[in-house]
Formats: C-alpha cells, structure tokens, sequence
C-alpha cells in the first residue's frame, strides 16, 4: 500500500502536512505528536526581519471555528535558520518553509537566505488577510500574484508553492496566474476575512477589527476552492480549510488536492495530524485502494 | 509535561452566582504546579476552542476548578454531573516558581475570579513553611474559596460594597492592615494588576502576576495571547511573550500592561 | 421605544425580513409564526415564466449550516402575482419581492410586470450560485452589476434592492457600482459557493456539483462584508446570513445593517423569525436603547 | 396541523444492528394519520437541520419511531434515553388517505428501513376491517417490527438471504405466495419502488409508493427535495412536487422515478 505522495520532484511519505502558523515549527506539538510520522511539517511564517505582530485580542472563536489576526508575528529568517531549521532537520519529516513579506524585496530576502538550507520546499505567504501592506495585497490581483511568482522563481532554489487567498472572485484565474508564472504547486485555502461583535460592549472583538476564519465551518468553501482550482492547472494543489479527520482530508483529496494540511483542528485535538495519517491508511484498507494517488481528483 | 487526556468529573456545585465548583479525577495533577492553568475543552460542536481554566487546588485524585460562567463553554461546564468524562489538556503555562519565594514574606493576592488560582498557591507556600497571607478582594459578602484560604492562613478580605473587611479591593485592604510583603503573587482584573504592578515598583518588591488573554491552542504555537514584554521575548524576539508558555505568571517589571 | 425603520421611503415596523428562498411568500410558515409581527417578507425569487430548478439533490449539510442547489423552482411571475400577491397583502407586513432571470430581458419583464402591484421593494438577486446564466454573473462584476441596476432602475415603479455576491474579492467595489447605478439599497451576503463530496460514493452529494452555503457558520463572513459594504456606500444595507437569534442580528446592525433577513435558520427552528423580532425589543429595553436606529453602524 | 414542540423520549431499543426504536410522547399524535413524518431535531451544533422520520405507530401516549442510524443525527437518536426531551416538529407530509382504500384488497409492502411506516397504515387499515396484507422485505433473518405486524395480519415475509420466508424482496414474494391485490402501498428503496411501478402498470392497479429526498425545512418552502411528477405541480406548476408537502405518498403512476 502506497500513501507516499510527490511534488515537484519532493516525495512525502504520506499526504498530510501542517497549515502554516497552526504548529509553529513543531516544536509545541512535539509533546503531542509523533513528528516523524508526518509528510512534512509547514512552519509558520518567516519574514526577512522580526516582525511583532497585531495588539491583541488576536483570537476569538466562532459557530465551528475561530478567526485569528496574528499578523504574523516571527523572530524573522535569521533566528530561523538558526533555531528552527536545526530542530526540525532532527525529524524525519520533510520541511516547507512558509515566507511572507511586505514588500517583493522582503519576500526575496528570505527566500535567498534560504537557497542553501537544507529545507524541502517554500510556501509563499501571498494571502495573510491579517497584515496591512503585502500578504494578501498580492493574493487578490492575478497579476500582482503572476509578478511576484516570476521573480521569487528567479531567485529559489526550492520548488515553490503559491498559497492563494479564498477571498476572490474566481479562485482558478489565481491558480491559472501563480502557474503561468512557474509556480511548482498551489495550496489553498488561506483564511476567509470574518468579524466578530461584541454587542454588549459595541465593540470588535478582535483589535485588527477583521481575523482570517478557519475551522470546520469553511470546510464546504475550501472543497469547493480546490476543486475548482485543481481542474484549471495542471501543477499539483495542497488542500486545506477545516479539515479535522481523515474523512475530511479524503474529501480534498478527491476534490483534487495532492496533499493536505491540518490547520485550526490542531488547536481543537492536538493529535488531529496523526489521526488524521492513521485515519487515511485505515480508509484505504477499509476501500481496497492500493495507493493514495488514485483518488486525487477522482470525483 | 502536557497531557491532552480524558478526566472525570467528580463533583460540580454553584459557590456563588455564576462562580461554579468543579473537581475533575485526572493525572495531570502528577504535573501541575501552582499558577498552571488547564484547557477543557467543551462538547459543543459549535464551540470548538478549548478553555483555559486555572488551577484552583492539586487534590489527592486530579485536579479542582473555580471560575465564572463568561460564555458558552463555562456554562457548559457548569452543568456537568458527576461520572461525566471530560477532555483535559495541561498543566499548561510556567507556574509559580516556589523556590524563589522561599525565605520571603509573600501575598498572595485574589481579585474576583482571581480568587481561585491563590488558593493552591497559598497552600503550597505553607507547606514549605512560607509565611504567607492571602488578601483576597471580593464583591459582597458572597465569599467563595475564603473557608478554604483559611484553612492555611489568616485571610484578609476586601469587599467593594463594604460589607465584610475593607471596604475596596485587595490594595484598600493591604493599606487598612498595613501589610508588608516581600514578595506579591496576584491574579485579578487588570486594573488590580496595574496598581499593584505600581505598588510593587514604589515599594522596590517584587510582583509576580498572572496574565489573562485570549487564546486558541494553549501551547505557544498560535501566537494568540501575547503579553507586552519590557525585555525581547526569546520565541519572536519582538517584546511579545506567549501568556501561555512564558506566562502566565510574570514578573510585573517585566510586562507592559 | 422605536423599533421601526426606513428604506427608501418605506418604513417597516421592525427591521426584521426574510432571507429570500427560506420562507416561500410565508404561506408554509403562517402555521408557526404570526407573519403580522415581522417588519417584511421576502419572497423566494420569481421569474417572467417558471423554472423548474436543478436535479435532486438540491440540500445538504454541512458542519454550521447546509448547502442548498434548488436554482430558483419559481412558478413565474403570473401565478406569483394571482396567488402569493393577494396571500401576502392580507398581512399586515411590508412585501418586497425577490426577482431573477437569466438575461437583462428576463429581470426587466418581471420589473415592469410588478410596476402597478401593491408590493413595497423588489429585491433584484444577481448572486444565486446555483444556476448556470444569469444571476450570479451580473454579481461578480461591478461593470455588469452597474448596467442591469440602471436598467431595472429605470423600469421599476419600486425601491430597488440589489442583493450581492459573497463570492467576491471587494465587495465594497460591487456595493459601489450598485449606489453609483441608482440602487435604493443593497442587500447581503447571498451564500457563498461550496462544495461537499461523498467519499464512500467518490461522488459530489449535490446534482448540481456546488451548493450555495447558508447557515451560523458563515455569519462572520456576512457581519465583515456588511460592515465594509455598508462604509462604501450611503444607501441603507439590508444585512444577512446566519442569523439565529437577536443577539446575530443585532451584530448585523452594528456593523452597519439597517435592517436584517432571517434564512436557514428558519429550517432549524421555524420560530426564528419572531424570536428575533421579540429579542431585539427585549435587548432594548435591556440595554435601554430608546431607538433601533442608534445602534446602526455604531461599531 | 403543524406543532413545533418539544417532546419526551419514553424508551429507545436496538430491534436490530442500526435499527432503532424510538417512542416518544408528544401530542403531535393527535393530528398524525399513517404515512407521515416527523422532523426531529438533533441537539448537536454542528448537525443543525433536523431529519425526517416516518411515523411508524400511532401510540396512546405519542409516537413510535423506527430508524436505521445513516449519520450523525440519527446516531445520536439511537442514544437518547428516557426522560430525555427532544425537538419535534409535524406531522408532515400528506399521509395516507384512508377512505381511497375502503372496501379494497390492499397490500402493504414495506423493504428494509421501509417497513417501520407501514406499520401504523397496516394497523389502520385493519381498524377499518380493510382486507390487508403486509408483504415485508429484510436483508436477513433478523425480522425487525414482525410482531407487531402479526397482531394486525399474516405478514409474508421476504429475505434477501432467503433464512426466512421467499428468497428475494417483496417482489419475489407477492409472486412466490400469489397475492392479489387492488392498491398497494409501499415504502422502501427505490429500486423496489420502480418495480412495485411498473408492476401496478402491468397489473392495472393503484399504487401509492411513499419517496424520500434530502430536506431541508420540511415544511414546503424551501423547495429542496422535490420528485418529478407527470403533471404540473400545484405550487411551482413545473411538475417538480415536493415530497414533504404534497408527498410523501405519491400515486405511483404520477411520479417520474
């Protein structure tokens, strides 16, 4: 039985990675977890510099998730090439660094400090809706997503992932620009923008005023997102949104995705990612499939 | 060590309005120092989120809970019975460090629903024959946890209607009594925490405090709850610790609230 | 104490509706609720001749709320207005009447039907996910958006109501274009496009493949988009999805919402509607607001 | 008349693996006639649309529900317990009309999760002195609901597995015993009620095949599970009829199934 997985050339031993600023480098659910049972591990984002982050309250929950507006606090790519590389070159699990900037210059430093990491693969963060200047500025415009794809392919030396925004008109123009500009592979999807209300105070809840929303309750948008995004390229899709199961990853995979992430559902069960590995292997007993690539797209 | 584990409910009652009494038979309690908190998480799918909830007392069989009904999750444990199974995940956070209090004349301090967390504390203190008294400020008359403070030592009390002990909150009743600490340990509303970061500073004492802000994962992977912090943060290296990992106790220099 | 409000003209008692496609002209929910008591109804959208809607399955769950695929089964315009008209003006409640079509023609023909019927607004659905032409392609561009309101503007003896897409990547730029067309007032969000797959069936559960998705866990997505529409424009908003309670609506009116549509959640408890209206008046008096109006945008 | 009401569970049994028996008292019993359904509510926030159940018997006190566990809703029926009280809204749907059957030879067939709503018909039928046959079709030997139909009549059964009774579905079995009849009612898969179609065509008879499609509001507006009718339908006059409202019983030879 096969659950191994490859893209770009990368081969995961099996399907299921983490979404990107859910696991930190590990380190946290390494207590939980088993980190060598994983495909890969995807870090939160890394900019050129430290970055602090939004005032707080950045977290609050919803009906089935939660929205977060972090604003993609790091320590900045030194610290992590120094701290967080190391730690996760001792698993054997494959590494995707995820890299996210304010300006194209920012998105290249980082990139370029990571030429001659011994790192897998690099997600490029174009769709943090929690970040006032660069992130998602990037991931809503196809052509601002096709510029920066070109010339972040210039410059890596890992295959390249484009992590697109849900919050588009048309998910596969996106898909169809991060391609024609030599992306390796998309994922998707980032968070969708949501607000909460305190009423009682008149007030936001979250200082940002907005938060990204993950959680079970975008399960059906990001099905939805992949699968339309999947049939428009032919470069291989990463799924992610609300999955909390194995059942749950089956169903993106199907949809079209080659790989998934666990995102929110690590906060919800912070064994989410092994059962959500186990789960995919007891699935394909249970169906008599001899190899996870048969049902990528299947549907 | 963290443990994410099922615990069962030993007992649940009301000690005051909206402020619920819940014993929980686990293991983590072979873990949890003073100051920890523990995330519960609840059985509605429509609230996913676990809830820190802190320690209250280490018992001989698992671990008790004081906290105040403030969303869906709380009344939710509100209303479990004894039997019920619950998923627990902790001890979570640093926790008081007892050996830097060792030798030191210490407050703890309990504001509202800040009372609980004190109680183990003080417990703990006097055991390591500590001299410690707890100051604990409440609203009325209704004084949840006092019976069990006194247990340990000669409780002092605050109310804001006046109608026990100093009429105020807990730096009315340290005036009133004209107590003298070396060292403060406090949880409470962030007003209480403000004036006793100044007091602790005009005094040249130390104040440990405990930070409360929203979370998600409870481990210090989401960088949701940060705190402010005067020195840089050893995970981000940008002034902003992690209340659940390095928290929640901090040092009062230390943190910019 | 206040709790009417005013839309172009029209004043509704309360600022409480129905969610278009939730609560037919009311006649099946008269049994449950006493349809006197809310501010309007909305009906479910009417064309200039009947449709008879997409293959079955048209419904189904998902984690906070469902994915529904009916494509707009309408009767057409002559039967709505022999039968659910005269229904509807026995009550003592506002009409506004949703509208669809396929072509400009099509949305123009039922306008001008309804010019001397007794109806308060027509609401024009250019956001329905779920049928192939038409609808929702006049909702995702602002250029088109702005023409068929013109239009229909120029045609219609009512208030118009244009009701937008989710499916969106600035839903501010489509509130714009409807203002800038002569709209009276938007209404939002309609659902947002999903997907839910069968994986013991390897098949999509809905006929239609994607399904427009309704239900709590998309309220902090509509509460976000009514805040930013609602600040890009100085017509009224008309705020929905996933309203359950008061407590949801009164979020809405904060964000920016003068008045609010109750939907799926009439499937979950068919009382919803006079819940909300009795609620709102109940946090009023709780929090001694003296007029509904107050809280509107007050966040 | 529709109630929306809350009810209580008096007992839940296995009859069989994932079948279940579900008796609650509620005074939605007064306006049920057989062949209706119920919508029960699952208290689970993630499962928010409540699910369809027929009406298996008419009951002194409420109404008897039999149901096969299919997903989370009705797993979490299958685990209430007595006193428990649950959200019910109904009777829905047309039902059976009682006076088209007088002074007919009628068979009730009911296949597999089918068979429960027969039940009440078979029952009323009999209290009517119709001339009734219940012709039943299970996977296997385990022969959910039997007995109850045996008070009424002679059941026949069918077994797909052939342990008991004609081997094959109701079908198999009208053929195998001979039976006769003027109208037949009948609940269960659909390929079993395409057959008992074409069979009634053949036979020139009546036949009133009770559907069942995914719902949303059942209640007729949300127009979700509509079936194909060969003449215009009343409501969108595009012969898509819907089954919670001018369903779920449908006169076999004016549905496109």
């Amino acid at each position: 039985m096969n659950t191994a997985v490859k893209i770009a050339g990368v081969e995961f031993k099996n399907p299921v990675t983490t979404a990107s600023g859910t696991f930190g480098s590990g380190m946290e659910y390494g207590e939980f977890v088993d980190l060598n049972k994983l495909g890969a591990i995807t870090t939160k984002g890394v900019a050129s510099v430290a970055w602090p982050g939004n005032p707080t309250p950045r977290v609050t929950e919803v009906y089935g998730g939660m929205l977060n507006a972090i604003g993609l606090q790091n320590p900045g790519i030194e610290v992590f090439c120094e701290r967080d590389i190391p730690f996760l070159k001792q698993y054997d699990t494959k590494i995707i660094v995820n890299v996210c900037g304010k300006t194209v210059e920012e998105y290249l430093a980082v990139v370029e400090r990571l030429q001659n990491e011994p790192v897998d693969m690099l997600e490029i963060n174009v769709s943090c809706p929690n970040v006032k200047e660069g992130a998602i500025a990037f991931g809503q415009d196809a052509k601002a997503l096709e510029n920066i794809t070109k010339q972040i392919k210039k410059v890596a030396k890992q295959p390249v992932i484009m992590k697109l925004s849900p919050n588009v008109t048309r998910i596969a123009d996106m898909a169809k620009a991060a391609e024609a500009a030599g992306a390796d592979a998309i994922s998707l999807i980032n968070t969708i923008t949501g607000m909460k209300i305190d009423i009682k105070r008149r007030k936001f809840v979250l200082a940002n005023k907005t938060g990204g929303m993950s959680g079970p309750a975008i399960k059906p948008v990001a099905v939805r997102m992949v699968y339309e995004a999947s049939h428009a390229v032919n470069i291989p899709v990463i799924g992610m949104g609300g999955i909390a199961s194995a059942e749950d990853a089956i169903e993106f995979m199907m949809a079209g995705a080659t790989m998934v992430a666990v995102g929110a559902a690590n906060f919800i069960n912070p064994n989410t990612t092994i059962e959500v590995v186990d789960g995919i292997t007891e699935f394909m007993l249970r169906h008599g499939i001899q190899d996870i690539n048969e049902i990528v797209g299947c549907v | 060590m963290k443990i994410c584990k099922t615990g069962i409910v030993e007992s649940v009652s009301m000690l005051s309005p909206m402020i619920y009494d819940l014993a929980v038979t686990t293991n983590l309690k072979d873990y949890a120092v003073p100051g920890q908190f523990v995330m519960i998480y609840p059985k509605d799918k429509s609230t996913l989120l676990p809830r820190p909830i802190s320690i209250c007392e280490i018992t001989e069989t698992g671990l008790r809970f004081v906290f105040r009904i403030a969303g869906k999750g709380t009344a939710e444990f509100s209303g479990y019975k004894a039997g019920d199974s619950i998923k627990l995940m902790g001890p979570l956070g640093n926790g008081y460090d007892i050996n830097l209090l060792k030798g030191k004349k210490v407050l703890t301090l309990g504001g509202g629903i800040g009372v609980p967390p004190m109680l183990e504390l003080t417990k703990a203190l006097k055991s390591q024959n500590i001299d410690v008294t707890a100051v604990l400020g409440y609203r009325d008359s209704s004084l949840f946890l006092k019976d069990d403070f006194d247990k340990y030592n000669d409780t002092v009390v605050a109310t804001e209607d006046g109608s026990i002990g100093t009429k105020g909150n807990v730096m009315d009743a340290i005036a009133a009594n004209n107590l003298k600490a070396d060292v403060i340990c406090a949880c409470g509303p962030m007003p209480m925490l403000r004036a006793i970061k100044a007091y602790a500073e005009k005094e040249n004492i130390t104040a440990f405090i405990s930070l409360e802000e929203r979370m998600a994962c409870g481990v210090g992977a989401c960088l949701g709850c940060v705190a402010k912090t005067t020195k840089e943060d050893h995970h981000s290296h940008v002034n902003n610790a992690r209340v659940c990992t390095e928290g929640p106790i901090f040092d009062s220099k230390e943190v910019d609230i």
